[in-house]
């Protein structure tokens, strides 16, 4: 198979539609698949990997729970946009998963890097 | 859908054959699916359905098959993380089959 | 080149379906091939036979429907996706226990991975968002 | 290897038009459609869209003439129609689309 690359850009937050979670099936079975598969987590995307979600009472599946899964399909390469984490007031140490800020021009050029970009 | 009875309480199973509630799952249980998917269970499934049924503890996600093979390897060492391995144990397909025998949802992967 | 189409947008509440309609029709107009066309989230909905729109306006469904049967398209519809909002064909209904169906060929329910697939096939992958 | 944005939404979206208009690199191309042809007649991101260097700013036609902007569209945008979207679509290595 090709060794094409998808970067999946994600922008919103976690419970209040189906977004988030329909993107995070993509890059699971993408992954699944064997393509190698970035994810980058913009404006409100960044609340996915709260450790503190306790969604028991509106029947959700936990998405700290489900992201935590991501280096189990071999998704290691998860970006913050900073500028976003920043106004959330949003710390590495909250999170499920190791990630990596990165600014607007680091933004760019992965978009620029990867064969497939995909944006929910 | 069709109901079973196991050891005097009458199971769902949709017609896959999975559990359709996964609060139904019990050892009993996990033989039938066993028989019916024609698995003589030994030492050696019951330690993999108990990775899988952890996994779905910890994640919520029944595995694709590359993460399944990951956490045999975290939890039972690398000889058994190996999908020769698995395919052995669960000839159709291990990620489907342990699922199913574990009484998790069918991954979504697989579909 | 070699196109692969996947539609994010509401099928009633958004501009999306037909505006990946029109795409699609551009690109074999071109000359260029469709490699798969994948309804996703709520396009899925276009995938009804039971919807039933105004006779003086767009009926998003039929456009598909004869777009794609006149080009033998690979119109795939996200299985999990469709069924979880009841959309399904007559197996998926049986397999379900539902007492109906209302989606049927040109539209083929499929897995996510038939997305991945037309990610790896295509020349380009265009997202016609919600 | 240059990326032809879609945007299918108004600029009262800021935090999506801002996402978008950083993401953009020289070489690139941006095109309007739906809802995005808005931004042809306004002037709120007027200033951010001619600081872009070497971008091409193309507008989807049959969604300006349905709003009726054909005669207000900017001077620095061209009028493209689906065939000619197609042709973007190819001369660029990827579409990404926001929306």
């Amino acid at each position: 198979m090709s060794q094409k690359n998808i970067l999946l850009i994600l922008s919103h937050a976690p419970y209040g539609d189906a977004y988030a979670k329909e993107a995070l099936d993509i890059a699971l079975t993408a992954a699944a698949f064997g393509l190698p598969v970035s994810l980058l987590l913009t404006q409100d995307a960044p609340y996915l990997l709260l450790k503190s979600q306790q969604p028991q009472q509106i029947q959700q599946k936990n998405f700290a729970n489900i992201c935590s899964a991501l280096p189990m399909y071999d998704i290691e390469n998860i970006y913050i946009e900073a500028r976003a984490a920043q106004t959330k007031r949003i710390t590495l140490d909250q999170l499920v998963v190791p990630a990596t800020f990165v600014n607007q021009a680091d933004i760019a050029l992965m978009i620029r890097d990867h064969d497939v970009v995909l944006r929910f | 859908m069709r109901q079973v009875i196991i050891n005097n309480t009458s199971i769902a199973l949709d017609d896959e054959g999975y559990l359709l509630h996964l609060g139904d799952w019990s050892t009993p249980v996990a033989e039938y699916l066993a028989i019916e998917e024609k698995i003589q269970l030994t030492d050696a499934h019951w330690e993999i359905i108990e990775v899988i049924r952890n996994f779905y503890q910890q994640y919520e996600l029944s595995p694709a098959m590359r993460p399944l093979v990951k956490a045999v390897t975290s939890t039972l060492g690398k000889e058994k993380g190996k999908s020769i391995y698995l395919m052995k144990l669960f000839p159709e397909s291990p990620a489907k089959q342990a699922a199913k025998l574990a009484g998790l949802p069918k991954p979504t992967n697989c579909l | 080149m070699i196109f692969s189409i996947l539609i994010y947008g509401s099928a009633h509440n958004s501009q999306s379906v037909h505006s990946a309609y029109r795409f699609t029709d551009s690109v074999l107009r071109s000359g260029h091939q469709i490699h798969r066309v994948f309804f996703y989230g709520e396009s899925v909905h276009a995938a009804s036979i039971l919807s039933a729109p105004p006779r003086d306006e767009l009926n998003i469904h039929q456009l598909w429907k004869d777009l794609a049967e006149t080009h033998q398209l690979d119109i795939v519809v996200c299985i999990a996706a469709a069924l979880k909002r009841g959309v399904m064909n007559e197996a998926e209904a049986r397999r379900h226990e539902k007492a109906s169906f209302n989606t049927q060929a040109p539209f083929e329910l499929s897995g996510l991975g038939q997305l991945s697939e037309a990610a790896i096939i295509s020349d380009r992958l265009v997202t016609f968002g919600a | 290897m240059t990326t032809l944005h879609t945007i299918n939404k108004a600029p009262s979206d800021t935090s999506l038009w801002q996402s978008c208009l950083s993401a953009i690199l020289p070489g690139d191309a941006l095109l309007m459609i739906e809802n995005g042809v808005y931004a042809a007649s306004q002037t709120s991101i007027t200033r951010q869209l001619q600081s872009m260097h070497d971008v091409s700013l193309y507008l989807l036609s049959a969604d300006i003439e349905a709003r009726g902007l054909t005669d207000q569209i900017r001077t620095d945008a061209t009028l493209i129609d689906d065939q000619q979207f197609v042709e973007l679509s190819c001369q660029h290595a990827k579409v990404v689309s926001w929306f």
